[in-house]
């Protein structure tokens, strides 16, 4: 199983999961988390002094598939995610050792 | 301690009672009962009257402030923060520069009155008062019609919330305060034709609440509905307000404010059947509202199976605006009647209004339109002074002018520099895309949520 | 300029200022002073106290709203704000349909009045006036009167927050805003049998708060702790509130609202003795209010080491209510002790209720409870005219009426529809559950705040 | 209906809208017109006008509660509240044990009257009134001028929020409502020198307004910046305040509450002609706050080329400042131009004090006391009775006067308790290092944000 | 070393926290996600408008532990998190190359 | 390449941001959690009453970079977020399989 760890941008969420739930993805983890990268926050004033806003809003998706589901995600997610302005965001893929579900104790391919 | 009339016979014998209350009151000679009310008390009567009934709807302001500002989402709170201060500014400006006068400035029976600045031209110069009982303070008077201007700008604010460009909706405050309402005002309040043809509206259904509302309704039909609101397939998708204490606190000021609102509008307070008035519309009033709010509970817990507090609370104003036309002959009974009916409207057109495809953020329409028709409408059930005929003509002149007018305005401001953000900068929200400053930064999406 | 009447010697020298101000009224004759202030000016004036003095008393129920909705959690705030309008709402109608008549219509000493709808019968029909200096509109006495069972309802919502069902609440609302309190309202204000034996409470620290409070306790019994306040141990878990600044709003909205609350319980205005016993009662009041503050602070400090705003505000509350029962014939100095004393008392039974696994979300029973108790004892010391004896007939009466009345209607409700969620909504929390209504969607836990 | 008195004549000839009116004062003889408001009536109007007015003020309290509560991070809100409601409750307490009479007790042309604990002493014992028409209910004027007191105090804490420790803070709130504030307020309201030196200053541009200001420099410069402000380059990094609605609510409510600070600076009402003076006085109050609004709108989009709300709320306040000195004789046109440059005041000082690194959470320094010392300044441009060189006088004595002795006072609490928490605990907040608190516990940063 | 991390519900951290604090567990790591699964959203409805709820609170906990304790942690996660109603999350394990203690730059095992 | 995943205090987010950049780190994603460890919360009063906050506020930097950069990023973070105070945090290292640019598509070592 693989961890695929995608960071995209927050108003393009109900699209990705609306393409994932298309490959009957059937779950899925989101956290709201703040993006440092080549896309640079806007400066604003705030009673006429500037500054700038270093971290932008993205949200961060974590889904656990088996192996052979990983290059139709990062696809989907590729896909539905792209506005094809800067900081659109990443996908990573890490190894997954062992699932558990924790209502029936089932492991592995069968906890997702 | 006994507490009411009611009782005075039994505490004039209560002797222990009546010792430890001091009223030298009941001293006075029974000769004195025949002397008037002074014309100068009844002058610092009704100017106070202006005053505290004034202050009570200036805080109306920022009643309609918080309202919208908790049923917006969060990312577009400054600006509806940002919008709710300056109409009441322009507001208080424009009725200076030419509104008050083009709304009572020798209206004579007529369409307008003459523009420009006011100034007050108190009769009283100096030495013993020459007024007479009717009398009160020139600037009272122009405080307490302001702040009802700044009333009909801020239900526009409301509907359009959310979407719309900070300086086209200014330009357009400007207009409704400055041009739209004191024209139609000045057909009815200022003395014109519609007065002449015997419309009635004690303190303003019609010429204050639909005012906004038609105004708020052209709007929305020329801006469009916020993106993501109705789906393709027709499907509405409800976008929750952020924060609903605030929008609690909003309409409970509101509720607070219409006191001044409907008091205030008998014009006076000098003498008992003054007092009387007022004390009679005080009571209609709120017993117009808590049963808008009983009313608005009941039906969407029998029609959806649950309350729906922001419902409740549309059913507090929907009672409001229902009795503000008619606050003084009404029965309790009929109060209760008004307002509540005032509630069901309001719990009705609210989705009605989706069916359109017509997005009113803070259902400002089915409130102050819907409700304030109704209102006008309810005027002849209890004032037999007044014709349904009248009001019809009354509801639809003045509906017809603000709306087409409103409508004109609109568009040539669409046309001239448009009046809606990017679907980008609605997507950031306003207070981000507009303002560069965010309601709310360290909680929910804020920039400053991990600082 | 010069602000004071101590000052007024001085003026008449200060030629150069007194120029600038202009004061007309220094030249009457003085012969004028003899002329008293005519009956119909009293009754406008009377009426006009009941008016602005019941609106302050009505943005009261705004305080709790406020209050209330920050010192529970997030979860439940959509609840807090639902019950708190309804509850204002209910009992404005219920006051009409029932109450009012109930409290004051022909009690003559007994133990109530003959219930039913009220309207006015105000003397005056048209022509001049026939009335004399003490009275005013019956409407504005209906208004005044009625904003004050709205206070005692607020009181029980507070205590049970957080756990309480909806439909039962409203219910028992209902039950005490139409029968409860007016009953016992008529005992003493309506000119009942305890008015007879001497019992004496200028505002309500008894008839309104400590009404509210013993109704709070016996339905906090009954429904039971918040799960996971106690510990099995024993340990109390303190619940914070979601938002401190919306308590301070609304302790300072109860604050300025309490003005309204003890100064037009003078019931009149129409004399200057009048305006000099209301001026006195707003010293009073404030002086209470900000010992109670001030004490809280210092005993809070001096026994856990460091200031809790919620005592502080609760302090304020306390204060307030303490003065309650006499606002008038204190000294300063005895209003600061009276008020102080209540400072005191808040912040040890606070924790002595969590002793008794009772769960009091907002404090409402030692503010409202506790400090109702003590204000009404402590008449005596600087009333003359009353004795601890008719004090502590009073209290225990209306105290033991209220509190088996409403056990027995809480019983009732529980047995018959259950009166509390169940753990599971609970966790969920109120508005969630039997709403489908978040207060906060997109901050902390909300459902759109990654939206 | 018709709504103002320029249409009476008409109102006469429409009959079927008197009738429905029934106005039975119009019945009155003409005759009567010539007899005068009794004295005693004059002496209620007087009274009432300081109780209605001195509540307004008193919510500004609250007002400035939300105001800096909205503006400072999150997490120093609890603190924020606490010492505001801590302030007002000492204020009140400061004032009766010492202040009121430190300032009116036997000035006489001094520098301080004689202190002690005050208490009322009203002509009228009982029997008939014997007091003048320019009298009023003593109590009644303490209450006015003790919650003018808060408002000074309520300055200070805003600008050295985030930073200072509660109780030193709060004893030198003790020093300044006590003692600092009482004896300055002598000089003029109390009739001391500076009155007598021709000095003019009607509601408090300067005794109030700076006095709070100058209070606040002085210990902003001792306090130093929050850490972070400014960078060791000279770069300002701005700290954004967390709940932008709750600041705008407390805008709101200081507008509100001005009316009753303005407007009850008239210190009577008990005639025509002071019914009209206080009636243009709140036109020019609500003028010059609207212009400062609209200019702090128009000049930060011309400077920034975007809409700051921070700004146009210290606009409002600059405006309303800028007016407090002479909100009586300017006309409409001249309200408008002080209110306006008030707002532009702000909007340039607010960055400028950053430049100097002085550090101004909320902006009370630009607001309070420049805008005082402007509107000080401004009074000559349309009050005849007063002249450039004593208001001068009044600026720079109060000014020095406070200043000194409060950064004395500063000093000494530095030297003897310290004055500024530790940086770990300014970078824990204070709410948590100081209060063991949260005010918002589940949003944000909130400990209770996932359980 | 293995990282655990844990989607539960949020009502069950602290028994959750507690049965590890009873295996000597010393560190972890908690924050609040939204859930997308099987365990659907209550269908609400706003001004007579429906609709989904799709992502539901949940809370995340991750956990650095020798590989020798991950088979008791998972264990204990089960035992203390279920409620035996669907949603009640999942057990991923994933494993970690090095562990550093910023305070002391101890690292592995001893960093834990 | 690895994902480098750190637990630091709150306020030295700014400075690890900026010794990060100077080693040229293009890219991070930062997240609010709650810690528990060592490091104790305070015993607060609330109304009267005792109680223990068991969770505090730490941020969480996810970094992914090449691996010859793993080392150097370690060391900056623990130079930036040190106090020599207790509760400092944690680095912890997990290899990365596959990292993709959503925006263009690029893989691996191009994505970061
Ligand atoms: N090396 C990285 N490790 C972790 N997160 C990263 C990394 N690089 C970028 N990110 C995340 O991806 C987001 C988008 O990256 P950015 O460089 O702005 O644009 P793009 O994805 O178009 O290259 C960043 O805001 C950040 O949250
Ligand atoms: N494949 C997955 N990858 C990541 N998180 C998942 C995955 N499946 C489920 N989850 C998380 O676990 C939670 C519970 O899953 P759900 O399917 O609703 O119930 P259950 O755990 O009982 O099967 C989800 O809300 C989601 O946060
Ligand atoms: N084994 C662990 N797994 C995950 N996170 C941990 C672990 N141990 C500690 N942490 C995180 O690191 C933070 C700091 O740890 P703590 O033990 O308090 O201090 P120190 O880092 O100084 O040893 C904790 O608050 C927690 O967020």
């Amino acid at each position: 199983m693989k961890l695929i760890m995608a960071i995209i941008k927050p108003f393009k969420l109900d699209e990705v999961r609306e393409a994932l739930s298309a490959l009957e993805i059937q779950g899925l983890t989101v956290s709201e988390v703040k993006g440092f990268g080549r896309q640079k926050g806007q400066t604003e004033i705030y009673r006429g002094a500037e500054y700038q806003v270093n971290f932008l809003p993205k949200v961060k998706i974590e889904i656990v598939v088996a192996d052979d589901m990983v290059e139709r995600v990062i696809e989907a997610i590729q896909n539905s995610a792209r506005t094809d302005k800067i900081g659109d965001g990443k996908v990573f893929v890490l190894d997954v050792e062992k699932s558990v579900r924790i209502r029936t104790g089932e492991t592995d391919a069968d906890a997702l | 301690m006994i507490r009411t009339k009611t009782q005075l016979a039994l505490a004039a014998s209560a002797a222990v009672i009546a010792a430890a209350m001091a009223e030298p009151a009941l001293a006075q000679d029974a000769a004195e009962a025949a002397l008037p009310v002074a014309p100068e008390t009844s002058f610092i009567f009704n100017s106070f009257s202006f005053l505290v009934h004034g202050f009570l709807v200036m805080w109306m302001a920022a009643g309609f402030a918080m309202l919208e500002g908790g049923l917006v989402r969060g990312k577009n709170t400054t600006m509806q923060m940002t919008k709710n201060i300056a109409l009441y500014s322009i507001s208080g400006l424009m009725y200076w520069v030419i509104g008050y006068n083009l709304m009572y400035n020798g209206v004579d029976g007529g369409f307008f009155g003459i523009p420009g600045p006011w100034s007050a031209s108190d009769p009283i110069v100096d030495g013993a008062f020459e007024g007479d009982a009717s009398g009160y303070a020139a600037a009272s008077d122009w405080f307490f019609q302001m702040v009802f201007v700044a009333t009909a700008a801020s239900i526009v604010s409301g509907t359009l919330a959310e979407r719309i460009k900070l300086w086209p909706f200014l330009i357009f405050i400007v207009c409704l305060t400055g041009v739209i309402y004191p024209i139609q005002g000045a057909w009815q309040w200022g003395g014109g034709w519609l007065a002449e043809a015997g419309f009635s509206d004690f303190a303003g259904s019609t010429l204050v609440h639909s005012v906004g509302g038609w105004a708020a309704l052209a709007g929305a039909i020329l801006l469009g509905a916020r993106t993501g609101k109705y789906g393709a397939d027709g499907k509405v998708h409800p976008i929750p307000g952020a924060n609903l204490p605030l929008a609690t606190l909003g309409t409970f000021i509101l509720w607070l404010g219409w006191f001044g609102f409907n008091g205030g509008s008998q014009l006076a307070l000098g003498s008992a059947a003054d007092a009387i008035s007022i004390a009679t519309i005080y009571m209609n009033t709120n017993l117009a509202a808590a049963a808008g709010v009983v009313v608005a509970i009941l039906v969407t817990q029998a029609i959806y199976g649950k309350v729906d507090l922001t419902m409740a609370l549309n059913g507090a104003l929907g009672g409001l605006v229902s009795i503000t036309a008619e606050p003084l002959t009404p029965s309790p009974m009929m109060a209760v009647l008004i307002g509540g009916i005032g509630g069901v409207l309001v719990v009705l057109t609210v989705p009605l209004l989706d069916k359109l495809k017509i997005d009113d953020v803070v259902g400002a329409i089915p409130v102050h339109l819907v409700c304030g028709v109704w209102g006008t409408l309810a005027v002849p059930l209890t004032n037999s002074g007044t014709n349904f005929g009248s009001q019809i003509l009354g509801i639809v002149s003045i509906g017809a002018f603000v709306f087409v007018v409103s409508f004109v305005i609109w568009f040539v401001l669409k046309m001239a520099m448009g009046i809606r953000v990017s679907e980008e900068e609605e997507t950031i929200g306003l207070d981000k895309a507009e303002l560069g400053l965010e309601a709310y930064p360290e909680f929910g999406r804020g920039s400053q949520s991990i600082l």
